[in-house]
């Protein structure tokens, strides 16, 4: 990935099996019967300066994902690599793939080989997120933030917006106080608020503005990612059109690298450089923006785009209606996930679970499906089963 | 642009007739044309809150023809669901009263009466108004809504979760749906068949034989043809589901569950009076409706028939006052119980869920909101309304799901045939639903047309803007085009035109005055002073 | 203060700059005032605030036992002057006492008073309020309306201290249970649902009994102290589930994860959000224990707990249980009738009353004014 | 969840409870001279303070290893308890009781004698003991309360059943006739039951009851407030039953007290109509007072709740459905405010049952509450009070087990918590 295009903006974020299972209890004594898995197992990269944009359905792990990457929440297992170097990014590549190889021939971790480990031991701790002391995590804070979905629960009632802005720079004493003042002005200014509505409460403000706020508390700090997590879905589609249109602004002025959390394809498509589509806690489909829209692989992405109405009267399309409901998460289908729901399922598909490669015909478009990769069941099969593949859906 | 193709019923829609004179009359809507189901006219909600009075509808027209699917767009706050809401007065009282207006639906004004129901002070010169209600005009107005709720009108809401009683089960509320609109019939139906003596044992051995050899269509046709035998449908539905269970093996347990099906129809003799107690007070239910609903096609009101028909029901209940105790009860609401859970699983079937007997018998939480939003069809469709009333019934659902529903609601149109208001802030959805559309902005209606017509030629600036802020899947190049500004404070409106400080297109005049409604192509107004078609009167 | 340091620089209006929590405070006493009962409530709130100031510069030289002696005119029966013990003070009937506290008494029942609403020569008496019998037998008797002055400092300063005590216990147990979450909040509202399934009163009337033998405790001072312990004790478990009810469910508030993700540790996030955001509910659970806790004092009092060290002691609520206590008051005899002294009930309770009801008022229509979802 | 899974698990949860409450109260009772506490645990001596005196390990004859009564020794001067314990006369009575022993394991004892019903024993001095007829004799705690527990329990159901039957449609109908009369009048009532004192009301409901219904005093016999207010008791006896029969009183008519132990229901079934019904006339007046304490503080809640509810979906949808108004009050809204009342008496269950000792004061009740006043009165039996607090505590720990099962019924979205 890091070697093709020498002129891709530098790695980011370096997503790696990262996990989050909750528990569940129940029963009579309340003991533990279970875990939510709402993120099982997920890689992806972010790079400076670009958007991924997070797709799935309500309850597919998508908005924990996103606080897990910031460590507003503890990961089961897994890590997020905070800039890491050229090399130790090849590097990583080069040990997941062995430990992955390690793991498919082994059945589970336990017998991968000693000195991967270690040295990923050694990256983790020079690198990852989650192995920063407290005080390191501070500063990393002001790099990494997030704007929440629900305009109204994500401003405190109780604090003036100039107080709300300004947090920010108080908890990490950046600059005197005049010049707080003066970069909570101009967050205003660039987020396209007046600034006399600083002397006021939030509740007098309607969504949009609300929203803008959220945005301008994220950016006091200069960060250089951040974590929008449906930013717009709680908004009527003029607002959303601003608030999008301001975030492409300030991506370019201040090259922010955006995850963008969204079940909204459309929002997705006008955002995002790659996309990464999610279902029941895995990934299922990740690729290009461009890529993925016009040849989606995974039967569940064409579902999903087959299914958002199109406001035209006059497109026709093919309709696949999924049947069925998401599976529970704390008991998720064995095999592959989405085979309950699947109208392409193969017998194989309840029993294998498929893994995450690159298609044959894009290399950067990656798909979890065993219709365009044999399944590792017996041994390694030459690729070559397109054959099977349902083609892609007219759009 | 003619309407949607998908309809032979509809023909093109017709030219509205110049019937403005007529509608202003006293008895008011004898002369709207047949075809239209649902007439609103001038409609004015207002709620009055500490902060003012909020002006959220402020004269609002809209008509619905039969079998049609009207279309209502707009952002939030514009004042989409308090329309829906106004039609069949669901507004909470206080803060909202509705003003002035006609919502007519087959001639019959819903709204009739209303201006004795409130007067209103203004305390100095605050914008606060004191309001003096007649409490017993108001009840007596949702007591007439009573007869149009749900027989004629019915309704979906948004969040499926939180429509549905959470401690009821499903069938429970779908059988309350049956109980207040279907239950002459279903009485009937009970009390005909426990006495008829079909010639069941055929069937019963033909059925048997069906389940032995597991043949799904077969067991469908004859329990179907049981049903027909001894008059309750419901009774089919029952028996397929007690042998359609993989788990039955043999001949003798099937036929246990087939007996076990059958033991329900014959009523014990406590039993037959307490149903025909029912239905006599049903029926005066609905003489009471039936005389509400003339009240309001004829602006007077019938006291005296009102009050004989209630006289006559209160009797009825007293009288029934011992089937209350609580052994008796149990005894004499089994049959109607299970015949109503029946209908209820009936019904969910033809929502198209796949178990519908574990459905029915499951309690709101345990469903996803999908399944729930099923069950809120079938509960809908219950009393075959004249009008369905749709609030954004997809919004709170996921994509996948929201398609399943919108494939639901399209078969269940071109089967049932009733028209839909369709409320929505997805031009998506409308696209692939509507056949008509209603944008609305601020209270305000500012154009209609034929949904092709609307999408391919938007007259109104914010149709206009609406129709570019929209992101589009399958348009990876579409500029982003926003809207400047946000929706307006209905507290203190704009004056004019409430859009003229967004409008690219302002002129000193949109300030001043409100721009008519005209005619701009066929079937297609608009309310904006750029445009100088005929004024729509209607 | 902000103006001194240039950060008006920022600012292109300098000086009108607005101030939000004015226009809120503004807008919810607009609110209150719109709301009779609250009204009622702040108007005698500000009489028991002025009754608590005066009762400072009060000095009540009747506020204990007085002798007795004189002759008695009461509603019932004119009784002429008898043999008189231990006279402070002779005069003639009719004409004005000449010291204070120098009041003419029925021999029969030389412990009652009755009221006499005459306040002309007001601190002569005869007691406004009348009296309340401490010992039918005895030559002792309480000044009530001394009793009712006296009783607001005690009666306010005990309920407040009290309240104070529990609702800070509570704040910092029921905020550190919610926000720690896990074996923390499980111990923390464990214990809380121990305390709070014993019955409230029999917790504190058994504290008090206890502690009533240890020494430190026998003085006034210590029986004071007894009383907040004992109160104490038993109040901060509902602090404490009001207070983590509240916090679980900010706690969950995007503002507090934003504030998280900022980098803030969990003292500021404490501190600036999370307590700002849940104190609410707390204030008007004090302002009904600060009505409510007299009434308990009377209540245990009523039982027949020593709690003071007099039987009768100026505060509302043991006044007014003292006054229904036949343990500690007694009847009147007049003419070989028993008759009970009407007043010993009326001015305790309707004081004890007025405070209670004026802050379940004053607190309802705060409750009313600020939240949204009852204004509507 | 199923509803017996929970329902077992509910009550499961109920014995760490207890264990708790024990705990508390054996830090309290620890904090008691040991005198006291052999006196409570024995039932030796008049009870606590002020007759009975710190007594020196050393004072004591050495026949009478615990003396029940001494002379009267100085009240200021209270013996360390240390010199008490190495006294060697004394080493049978603290090794009979486990005093000897480290804390800890004194906790489990006195937690194991708590929950084995083992509460010690009333003070023979007491006033307890004087009304038993048997002066000088000590029973235990638990037999004395289970004499006068089934009239409280009465007294408690019948309050129950007039707190449903006033809070439910005052809540209900106080919320949809929103700041109209019927609200402003249940608003007024329900502050004026926050504010006024239990003894007060119960006061003023007896008085006002004395002077309206005059003759019909039958309800009131045997109360010290009445005694106060209107002197000694006017009333022929025979029109003053007492409400039970307990062993040892022998002078007046009673309701018989075998077999189940409540008094209407024994009177039933020996088929004393009249009995039954005066007691049961004795109980209304109490039992409105103390519901009406409950009802106060209840109604808010369920009137916010209910406005609350009103306001929800689902009630629209079932307008919506077109069900009559009335119905959906009852129907669908009404089971909300069953709920929030039920859960709201939960939470108030401790502050009800704590009203029992005062209400059953002023009317002359003779329940457990009674019970407690006369283990205060004139001194301390402590053993008696510990019990009483005890016994108090379980059943408002039962209570709110019960309430969490039927709240779990009513709503069946609780079970899954």
């Amino acid at each position: 990935m890091a070697t093709n295009g020498g002129d891709e903006p530098p790695i980011l974020l370096a997503v790696r099996n990262l996990r989050k299972y909750f528990p569940v209890r129940g029963g009579l004594l309340s003991t533990h019967i279970g875990d939510v898995h709402a993120v099982d197992g997920i890689s992806f990269d972010v790079r400076a300066g670009r958007t991924v944009g997070l797709v799935g359905e309500s309850g597919c792990g998508k908005t924990t994902t996103g606080r897990v990457v910031l460590r507003l929440i503890e990961p089961s297992s897994g890590h997020v690599f905070y800039r890491p170097s050229a090399e130790q990014f090849d590097r990583l590549n080069q040990l997941y793939a062995d430990l992955d190889v390690a793991a498919r021939s082994g059945g589970n971790g336990a017998s991968a080989p000693a000195g991967v480990l270690r040295e990923l031991d050694q990256i983790a701790t020079k690198s990852s997120i989650f192995r920063k002391r407290r005080s390191q995590m501070r500063t990393l804070r002001g790099k990494m933030q997030i704007v929440f979905q629900d305009p109204f629960s994500s401003l405190s009632p109780r604090l003036t917006i100039r107080e709300i802005v300004r947090e920010p720079l108080e908890i990490h004493k950046a600059g005197t106080r005049a010049e707080r003042n003066q970069r909570v002005q101009d967050l205003m200014t660039s987020v396209g608020l007046n600034p006399e509505h600083l002397w006021r409460f939030p509740h007098e403000f309607s969504g949009g503005q609300r929203q803008r706020i959220g945005i301008a508390r994220a950016l006091a700090l200069r960060p250089d990612f951040v974590v929008l997590d449906e930013p717009t879905s709680a908004l009527d589609v003029s607002v959303q059109a601003q608030i999008l249109n301001i975030l492409k602004r300030l991506q370019q002025e201040e090259n922010l690298a955006y995850l963008f959390i969204s079940h909204h394809l459309s929002v997705v498509r006008a955002m995002a450089h790659d996309v990464v589509v999610m279902y029941l806690g895995q990934v299922v489909e990740r690729a290009p923006t461009e890529e993925l829209f016009t040849r989606p692989l995974h039967p569940y992405t064409q579902a999903l785009l087959a299914s958002i109405p199109i406001p035209d009267p006059t497109v026709k399309r093919e309709r696949i209606v999924l049947s069925g409901e998401v599976p529970s998460p704390v008991a998720p289908p064995s095999g592959c996930r989405f085979h309950t729901r699947c109208p392409a399922v193969m017998p194989v598909c309840r029993r294998v679970e498929p893994r995450l490669q690159p298609s044959p015909q894009h290399p950067g478009h990656f798909v979890s499906c065993h219709l365009y990769h044999t399944p590792d069941e017996p041994a390694d099969a030459p690729l070559g089963s397109g054959a099977l593949a349902v083609p892609p859906a007219a759009s | 642009m003619s309407a949607s193709a998908s309809f032979p019923s509809q023909s093109p829609l017709p030219e509205p007739e110049a019937e403005a004179p007529a509608a202003l009359d006293v008895a008011g809507a004898a002369t709207s044309s047949p075809d239209v189901v649902l007439d609103v006219r001038g409609l004015k909600t207002y709620f009055y809150t500490y902060d003012g009075v909020v002006r959220a509808l402020d004269g609002v027209n809209l008509k619905i023809r039969r079998g049609e699917t009207l279309g209502l767009v707009g952002e939030t706050g514009c004042g989409k669901s308090v329309t829906a809401f106004s039609i069949t007065r669901l507004i909470p009282d206080p803060p909202g009263r509705i003003m002035e207006g006609r919502v007519l639906l087959r001639g019959s004004d819903l709204l009739w009466g209303l201006d004795k129901e409130a007067r209103f002070k203004e305390v100095g010169k605050t914008g606060r108004y004191k309001i003096r209600r007649s409490y017993r005009r108001i009840q007596e107005a949702q007591r007439r809504m009573m007869a149009v709720r749900g027989s004629l009108i019915s309704t979906i809401f948004q969040e499926p979760m939180l429509a549905l009683n959470p401690v009821f089960r499903v069938w429970d509320q779908i059988g309350e749906s049956l109980t207040l609109h279907r239950l002459p019939p279903t009485i009937d139906a009970m009390l005909a068949a426990s006495t008829a003596a079909p010639e069941l044992p055929e069937a019963v051995d033909r059925l048997v034989d069906a389940a032995l050899h597991k043949d799904l269509p077969r067991i469908r046709a004859v329990s179907k043809e049981i049903g027909q035998l001894t008059g309750l449908p419901s009774l089919a539905t029952e028996m397929f589901y007690a042998v359609r269970n993989p788990n039955l093996v043999g001949t003798e347990a099937i036929g246990r569950e087939v007996q076990r099906c059958l033991r329900r129809v014959p009523l014990s003799g406590l039993q037959r009076s307490y149903l025909q107690r029912r239905r006599r007070i049903a029926e005066l239910d609905q003489t009471l409706r039936r005389i509400y609903m003339t009240e309001m096609k004829e602006g007077k009101p019938d006291r005296r028939g009102r009050g004989f028909a209630r006289a006559r029901r209160r009797a009825v209940e007293l009288g029934s006052l011992g089937y209350r105790l609580p052994g008796i009860r149990r005894h004499v609401k089994r049959p109607l119980d299970s015949e109503l859970f029946w209908q209820a699983v009936g019904l969910l079937e033809s929502v198209s869920i796949a178990s519908p007997a574990q459905v029915a018998s499951s309690y709101p939480h345990e469903l996803s909101g999908g399944m729930l939003q099923r069950v809120m069809i079938a509960m809908a469709l219950a009393s075959d309304p004249e009008i369905l009333i749709a609030d954004e019934p997809t919004t709170a659902l996921d994509v996948t799901i929201q398609a399943q529903i919108l494939e639901l609601m399209r078969a269940l149109k071109s089967r049932v045939g009733t028209a839909i208001l369709l409320i929505t802030h997805d031009l998506g959805v409308i696209a692939e639903v509507a056949d008509r559309v209603s944008v609305m902005y601020a209270g305000r209606m500012i154009e209609t047309a034929p949904v092709r017509e609307l999408f391919a030629n938007p007259l109104h600036p914010y149709t206009q803007g609406l129709l570019a802020s929209i992101p589009r899947v399958d348009d990876p190049n579409k500029k982003l085009e926003s809207i400047p500004g946000s929706v307006p404070n209905l507290i203190s409106p704009p004056p004019g035109c409430r859009f003229h400080p967004r409008c690219p297109h302002a002129m000193p005049i949109c300030k001043e005055q409100v721009p008519p409604t005209t005619v701009e192509a066929p079937s297609h107004t608009v309310a904006c002073f750029l445009y100088h078609g005929v004024e729509d009167r209607n | 203060m902000a103006s001194s340091n240039g950060e008006g620089s920022a600012l292109p209006a300098r000086g009108r700059r607005p101030n939000p929590r004015l226009d809120q405070m503004k807008r919810t006493w607009y609110l209150l005032r719109k709301n009779t009962l609250a009204m009622i409530g702040v108007g005698l709130l500000v009489f028991f605030a002025v009754l608590f100031v005066a009762s400072f510069f009060y000095h009540a030289s009747a506020t204990t036992m007085t002798q007795y002696c004189g002759t008695y005119y009461s509603g019932y029966q004119f009784y002429p002057t008898s043999v008189c013990q231990n006279p402070i003070c002779t005069y003639p009937p009719g004409s004005l006492p000449p010291v204070a506290n120098c009041y003419l008494t029925d021999p029969n029942n030389p412990s009652f008073v009755a009221p006499t609403f005459s306040l002309s020569p007001f601190h002569l008496g005869p007691l406004p309020f009348g009296s309340l019998s401490t010992d039918p037998g005895a030559p002792v008797f309480y000044n009530m309306f001394d009793g009712i002055v006296k009783g607001s400092e005690w009666s306010i300063t005990i309920s407040v201290a009290i309240v104070a005590v529990g609702a800070s216990v509570g704040l910092l147990l029921g905020a550190t249970a919610g926000v720690s979450g896990g074996l923390v909040d499980e111990a923390i509202m464990r214990t809380t649902d121990i305390f709070l399934s014993v019955p409230q009163l029999l917790l504190v009337l058994v504290l008090i009994i206890v502690l009533e033998p240890v020494s430190i405790f026998s003085s006034l001072s210590g029986r004071v102290a007894v009383l907040i312990i004992g109160f104490s004790i038993t109040w901060w478990p509902f602090y404490t589930r009001i207070v983590r009810s509240q916090v679980v469910v900010v706690r969950e508030q995007k503002y507090v994860e934003a504030a998280r993700a900022s980098g803030a540790g969990t003292g500021r996030i404490l501190r600036k959000h999370i307590i700002p955001n849940s104190l609410f509910p707390v204030f008007v659970q004090i302002a009904l224990d600060v009505g409510s806790i007299p009434l308990i004092i009377g209540a245990i009092i009523f039982l027949g707990v020593q709690v003071w060290p007099t039987p009768v002691f100026p505060e509302w609520g043991s006044l007014a249980g003292a006054s229904v206590s036949s343990q500690i008051v007694g009847d009147l005899f007049l003419g070989g009738v028993t008759y009970y002294p009407w007043w010993q009930l009326f001015f305790p309770g309707i004081t004890l009353f007025l405070f209670a009801i004026s802050v379940n008022f004053f607190s309802d229509g705060l409750r009313d004014a600020l939240d949204p979802r009852l204004r509507r | 969840m199923q509803l017996w899974v929970y329902v077992v698990r509910r009550l499961l949860l109920l014995i760490p409870i207890l264990i708790g409450v024990l705990t508390i109260l054996f830090g309290i009772i620890s904090a008691l001279p040991l005198t006291d506490r052999i006196a409570a645990e024995l039932g030796t001596g008049h009870g606590g303070r002020p007759i009975t005196p710190q007594i020196p390990c050393t004072n004591t004859t050495a026949s009478a290893p615990i003396p029940s009564v001494s002379s009267n020794t100085s009240l200021t001067t209270p013996a360390s308890t240390s010199a008490l314990c190495t006294n060697p006369d004394w080493q049978p009575a603290l090794d009979k009781l486990g005093f000897n022993l480290p804390i800890p394991v004194q906790w489990a004892i006195y937690v194991y004698n708590g929950l084995t019903f083992n509460w010690g024993h009333t003070a023979p001095g007491s006033f307890m003991s004087n009304l038993i007829g048997e002066e000088g004799k000590s029973l235990p705690v638990t037999t004395v309360l289970s004499w006068y527990l089934p009239f409280t329990i009465q007294l408690a159901l019948l309050s129950l059943l007039f707190i449903l039957v006033l809070s439910i449609p005052l809540g209900n109908y106080s919320a949809v006739f929103r700041n109209r009369p019927l609200d402003q009048g249940t608003r007024i009532m329900s502050f004026s039951g926050y504010a006024l004192a239990s003894f007060l009301l119960a006061s003023l409901v007896l008085i006002a009851a004395v002077e309206l219904l005059g003759g019909a005093t039958a309800t009131v016999c045997g109360s010290s407030v009445f005694n106060l207010v209107y002197g000694s008791w006017p009333f022929q006896l025979s029109t003053c039953y007492p409400v039970t029969s307990y062993p040892w009183v022998g002078t007046h008519v009673f309701a018989p007290t075998s077999p189940t132990g409540f008094p209407i229901v024994d009177s039933l079934i020996h088929g004393q109509w009249s009995l039954a019904l005066s007691v049961f006339s004795r109980l209304i007046l109490p039992a409105l007072s103390i519901a009406y304490l409950s009802v106060a503080g209840i109604l808010r809640y369920v009137r916010n709740s209910m406005l609350e509810v009103m306001n929800q979906d689902y009630i629209r949808t079932a307008r919506a459905k077109g069900v009559p108004e009335s119905s959906v009050i009852r129907k669908h809204a009404g089971r909300n405010s069953l709920t929030v009342t039920v859960a709201v008496l939960g939470l108030t269950f401790a502050a009800f049952i704590g009203g029992f000792p005062v209400i059953e004061e002023v009317f002359g009740l003779d329940g457990i509450g009674k019970v407690l006043i006369w283990s205060i009165l004139p001194n301390y039996d402590y053993g008696m009070i510990f019990g009483t607090t005890i016994l108090f505590t379980i059943i408002v720990v039962v209570a709110n087990v019960m309430v969490d099962v039927i709240q779990a019924y009513l709503d069946p979205r609780i079970r899954l918590g």
